[in-house]
């Protein structure tokens, strides 16, 4: 039987473990887009409105 | 003529005024406008054919007309003889390039679940073993649809526009897979149809045999969408 | 293709993705700021806070047990008012922001059904019992998840929209069972004692820091949110710009030319 | 309508038979049960009417996948999608109805016999089958809009129970409260089963529009 | 050979994650026998392996039928068949493993998250997991000779039904027996288990020879 | 010549035996004989071409050579520049009223897996971009097949026999749903394959545009079997 402070511990570890693998994966593919984008761009694929509503973001 | 027994009743009457007319209709399939602008009005005992290279847009254009997929802009409307609107969806037929015939029944089968389906309970049509005459297969009516051979199916499939009457057909490559006595045999079909007062848009690459026809040619050359179509 | 045309107006003005990108952009530090903020100060209160006489130290995972069951269902009501955006305004921007939404709800709700199993092994005795609010919260995750599955089954996002939009709403009416199950069925699960429309009957030193920690991850939940939202709309238009380029390789087709069709009679 | 019907039936009776691979996993399922909680005759019966709804249930999912699929493949879908809107939702009851016929009426009708497999009492197995004759509709019906969202997926099965389930669980908790309450006695019968007919009803009317609306939609 | 691996693999993962629908389909299931049977931990650990392997079951019935169908009304098929009598066995073999990746697998890797919701013990849940990779792919493989047959009769899959089921019951008592046999006392896991391990060895062999001989035959 | 890259490995050298030949093939479906004592010999660099009204048999007879069906009587072999017998299955490629591809599997997908699936490991064929870019569509590689139009969907299904080398063609109504410029380019590509010393066998009810063929037409007049073929 583990003690009440493990299941405390483990609630919180866990907490912090999906909360920053989320924020991770988040910024990660946020990463991953713009550099899809940023290679559409170099290959001079731009967005038709581009120049009316400027650039990327 | 092989529509016996009931009376033509779409024959042209003076004054009958029931027309398909398509005004600036716009077609996008992802981000590509197909075409653009198509206007087109057909009457009784008129033939639209449209033409273009493999991917122009025809079968775009046809369910659209249908109904089956919605415009991007523009319209499509169907008059009856009294001007009022009619909804495409009850007084057209739409044959697609799939045939809408189950293999695991028979040919009769088939035939007489559409002919149910399809025909308004005042409507008119062939029945189908005259159908079945009309297309040349006396003999298979009992067969299980799958056991046909290519052409045979097709056949089938344009049986099915005669089991329930509607004055508007929209056909896309009717002729598909038919060897040459089937393509007079089609033509005879249309003409009947027109001849009785019906209306006819068919998309094909070949030759479909009707000597007064209006072209509506799609040249395939596509352009990007913009404006309203560019979201992102 | 009407469920991709804009149509004008204020609303739809402002919900325009670009307009999105740039104001959430600007908004997007301040949020992450606050959320750091109300979370460091919610985990001090948490931690300071007294233990309780019946549960002992294990009270401090209702902290986190609570605001995560609250999000859980907060962001699935969010979701299904983006459908009914989706649904009704047909404005492609709800869409992206159920579709985000999503494994956000799914964290959240896995969250409180996981430190919920660890509160109950030492006050039930058990790591699971199949009660009315258990399994309402457990039936939640499985609908994120099949959400979830239905926008990968669709590698068209404008094909998943609607169907997604109208399963999310089917799917509501499971909120107010989770909510209500506890009072509806006698189960192990205790009844609310924050949320009640005579006032809260907890008491104030397990509160306050329940509530700061609620704020707090209101405040994540939007800062993700915005931030996939943001991803999502980037990767919408990438996809475009994609097609669009293979379509003018391919195809034949050239930028604004003459195409095809015209008066024919 | 009634031409969809026969045709319907016609195609579930001749290929694949829908019907028996129903009853069949269902009597699978009835006589696995018995290995879990041992030759216990007392407790079979007890937990009897929950098993037959459970298998009801799931036998239902076999097949649901397809209920609009192989009519997009023919091109039969293009045709029943271009009908008024009433004509759609017609068209999806009838369908809903047909697959009833062909996979939940089986299993109504085998209840009795897998009741006796149950060790179950006669009231208790009538009131099962009475319950199944008002719930099984409702899972065709609700299953209706799962099919209609995964009919362009190509293995759409295993998404269409996932989203579906869930929504089922009212279903079946009210038919197999009602059933219980049937044979045990302080519990009046009719409460949980008018709501399992008004939950029935409810997905009659609900279903065939829903999937109507996904069907539209789907259409290209 | 890894290419239809690979490519049928790739289908039934279009549809959405293949593993992650097999879980989430297992959940599901899982999730709504409690609305049924009431939420008894007792009762549910006991009767949990046997839900288990219904699911198991149930999941691979779902789309077993269309194992071939889909490469016939494409056309696909007949380049199958057009292979030598081995090459058309490796097809089958193949089609069969890559169904069971696709839908058996997960169940097995997801045992042990299920067996804790439906309250086992370890020993339980090792088990169920041991006779589940033995036995799922049994049922694939004869599942397999269903499918063939279902193919080649244009109009009567009836047969299938009817033939196959029956071949996998067994599969499922001995797999449930086995499990169960595990955490009874007196009542020895081998014995039960290597039947198992034998039908699936037998049906592995027989299967896709079997299947293959219906195709050869079917085409038409 | 579009068959860049690996030397022409079909290319005709004097001595060269490949032939395929039918001997007195009989074809029967149901109760009814299609065609009997049909025979034929094609060499390398050879098309034959088979016609006949819907129903006759062509694509019964195809998908007998392919193996696909058992003749009643009569054989058909493959036999290799030395004069052994090779296998069919191995050696033909067999393209059917279907196109043998998955909707839901991009273009590219379906075509490295029939590459990777009917390619022998020492044998040639395009890469999936050139048999693509062969048959006029590249820039589609990427999309889902049950995106294209229906022509591109053919063309597709014919790039399929670019990309995995044998020698013997068997078309069943390869230009169905072509436009005329596909036509034209399929033409094409059977040239350069029958230059290369390839052998085709097709059936089809429009001109194929090959300037020099074997013609084989089928009737259509069927026969009740009789003899050994009435067992009962
Ligand atoms: C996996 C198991 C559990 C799940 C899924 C779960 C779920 C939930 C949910 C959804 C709420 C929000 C209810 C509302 O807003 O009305 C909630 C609140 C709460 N839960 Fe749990 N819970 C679980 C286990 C536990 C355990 C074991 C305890 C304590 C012994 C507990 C104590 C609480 C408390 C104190 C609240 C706050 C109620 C209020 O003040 O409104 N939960 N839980
Ligand atoms: N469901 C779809 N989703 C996205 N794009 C599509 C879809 N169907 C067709 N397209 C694209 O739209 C274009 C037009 O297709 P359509 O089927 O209308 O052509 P078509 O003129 O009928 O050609 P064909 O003569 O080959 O039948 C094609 O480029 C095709 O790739
Ligand atoms: N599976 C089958 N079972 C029984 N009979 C069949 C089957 N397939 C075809 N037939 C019959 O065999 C005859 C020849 O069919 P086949 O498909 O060979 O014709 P075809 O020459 O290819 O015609 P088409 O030009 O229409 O493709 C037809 O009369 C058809 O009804
Ligand atoms: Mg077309
Ligand atoms: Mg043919």
């Amino acid at each position: 039987m583990m003690s009440h402070e493990a299941f405390v511990f483990i609630s919180y570890a866990a907490t912090a473990a999906v909360l920053l693998g989320l924020l991770a994966f988040t910024l990660a593919d946020g990463r991953a887009r713009k550099r899809e984008l940023a290679e559409l761009e170099a290959q001079g694929i731009r967005r038709r409105s581009q120049a009316v509503q400027g650039g990327k973001s | 003529m092989f529509w016996t027994g009931s009376p033509p009743f779409l024959a042209v009457r003076s004054g009958d005024r029931m027309r398909a007319t398509a005004t600036k209709l716009k077609g996008r399939r992802g981000d590509s406008v197909l075409f653009d602008d198509i206007s087109f009005s057909v009457g009784r005992g008129e033939a639209l054919v449209v033409t273009g290279p493999n991917g122009a847009g025809k079968s775009t254009l046809l369910r659209m007309l249908a109904g089956l997929l919605a415009a991007d802009s523009g319209s499509f409307t169907l008059q009856g003889d009294d001007g009022a609107d009619l909804p495409v969806a009850e007084f057209a037929h739409y044959l697609g390039h799939r045939n809408a015939m189950k293999r695991e029944l028979r040919v009769s089968e088939n035939l007489s679940f559409w002919q149910r389906f399809q025909r308004p309970e005042d409507g008119q049509g062939l029945s189908v073993d005259a159908a079945i005459e009309a297309v040349g297969l006396s003999g298979v009516a009992h067969l299980p649809f799958g056991y046909l051979s290519a052409g045979q199916q097709r056949r089938i499939a344009l049986a099915r526009l005669l089991v329930a009457r509607r004055p508007l057909w929209l056909l896309d490559e009717p002729t598909a897979a038919l060897d040459s006595r089937s393509d007079r045999l089609f033509a005879d079909l249309v003409h009947a149809h027109l001849a009785e007062g019906g209306l006819a848009i068919a998309a094909t690459h070949q030759p479909l045999g009707l000597d007064r026809v209006i072209p509506l040619e799609l040249t395939g050359i596509h352009r990007a969408a913009t404006g309203a179509g560019e979201v992102w | 293709m009407t469920d991709t045309t804009v149509s004008q107006g204020w609303f739809t003005g402002l919900a325009n993705p670009t307009r999105f990108l740039a104001l959430s952009g600007k908004l997007l530090p301040w949020l992450a700021a606050a959320s750091a903020i109300t979370l460091v100060v919610g985990l001090y209160m948490s931690f300071a806070a007294p233990e309780d006489y019946q549960q002992g130290i294990t009270v401090r995972i209702m902290f986190i047990h609570v605001p995560a069951a609250w999000l859980a269902m907060m962001c699935y009501s969010v979701m299904a008012v983006a459908a009914l955006g989706t649904l009704v305004w047909r404005h492609p921007l709800a869409d992206v922001a159920a579709k985000s939404a999503l494994p956000i709800g799914a964290a959240f709700t896995f969250l409180s059904l996981l430190t919920g199993s660890l509160w109950g092994r030492p006050m039930w005795g058990t790591w699971w019992v199949w009660d009315a609010r258990l399994t309402s919260v457990f039936v939640l995750f499985l609908m994120y998840l099949g959400l979830m599955a239905l926008h990968k089954a669709m590698d068209d996002p404008a094909r998943a929209a609607r169907p997604a939009a109208v399963l999310t709403l089917v799917g509501f009416i499971n909120i107010p069972i989770i909510k209500f199950s506890v009072d509806w069925w006698n189960t192990l699960h205790q009844p609310a004692s924050v949320m009640r429309l005579d006032g809260p009957t907890i008491h104030p030193t397990l509160l306050y820091p329940l509530l700061v920690m609620a704020i707090s991850f209101t405040l994540i939940f939007f800062t993700l949110h915005f931030m996939a939202m943001r991803n999502e709309i980037l990767r919408r238009r990438v996809q475009a710009m994609r097609r669009q380029a293979a379509q003018s390789i391919g195809g034949g087709a050239i930028g604004g030319g003459a195409i095809g069709g015209g008066e024919t009679r | 309508m009634m031409a969809l019907l026969k045709r319907d039936l016609a195609i579930a009776t001749r290929s694949g038979g829908a019907a028996m691979l129903g009853v069949l996993f269902f009597l699978a399922v009835v006589a696995v049960i018995p290995f879990g909680i041992g030759p216990d005759l007392n407790l079979l019966s007890r937990i009897g009417p929950a098993i037959l709804w459970i298998g009801a249930l799931l036998a239902s999912l076999l097949g649901l996948d397809r209920l609009f699929q192989a009519d997009r493949e023919d091109g039969s879908l293009d045709m029943l999608v271009m009908q008024d809107w009433f004509g759609l939702v017609a068209t999806v009851f009838v369908k809903c109805l047909a697959h009833w016929l062909a996979t939940g009426l089986p299993l109504v009708l085998a209840a009795p016999l897998l009741g006796l497999l149950m060790n179950m009492s006669a009231t208790s197995t009538g009131a099962v089958m009475l319950t199944l004759v008002a719930g099984t509709p409702a899972i065709s019906f609700i299953g209706a809009v799962g099919a209609a969202i995964a009919v362009a997926l190509p293995r759409g099965g295993l998404l269409v129970s996932i989203l579906i389930l869930p929504l089922a669980i009212p279903i079946l908790i009210f038919g197999v409260s009602a059933s219980y309450a049937a044979v045990t006695d302080p519990d009046p019968f009719l409460p949980p089963f008018m709501i399992l007919s008004a939950i029935a009803l409810f997905f009659a009317a609900l279903g065939p529009v829903a999937a109507a609306a996904a069907l539209k939609g789907a259409s290209d």
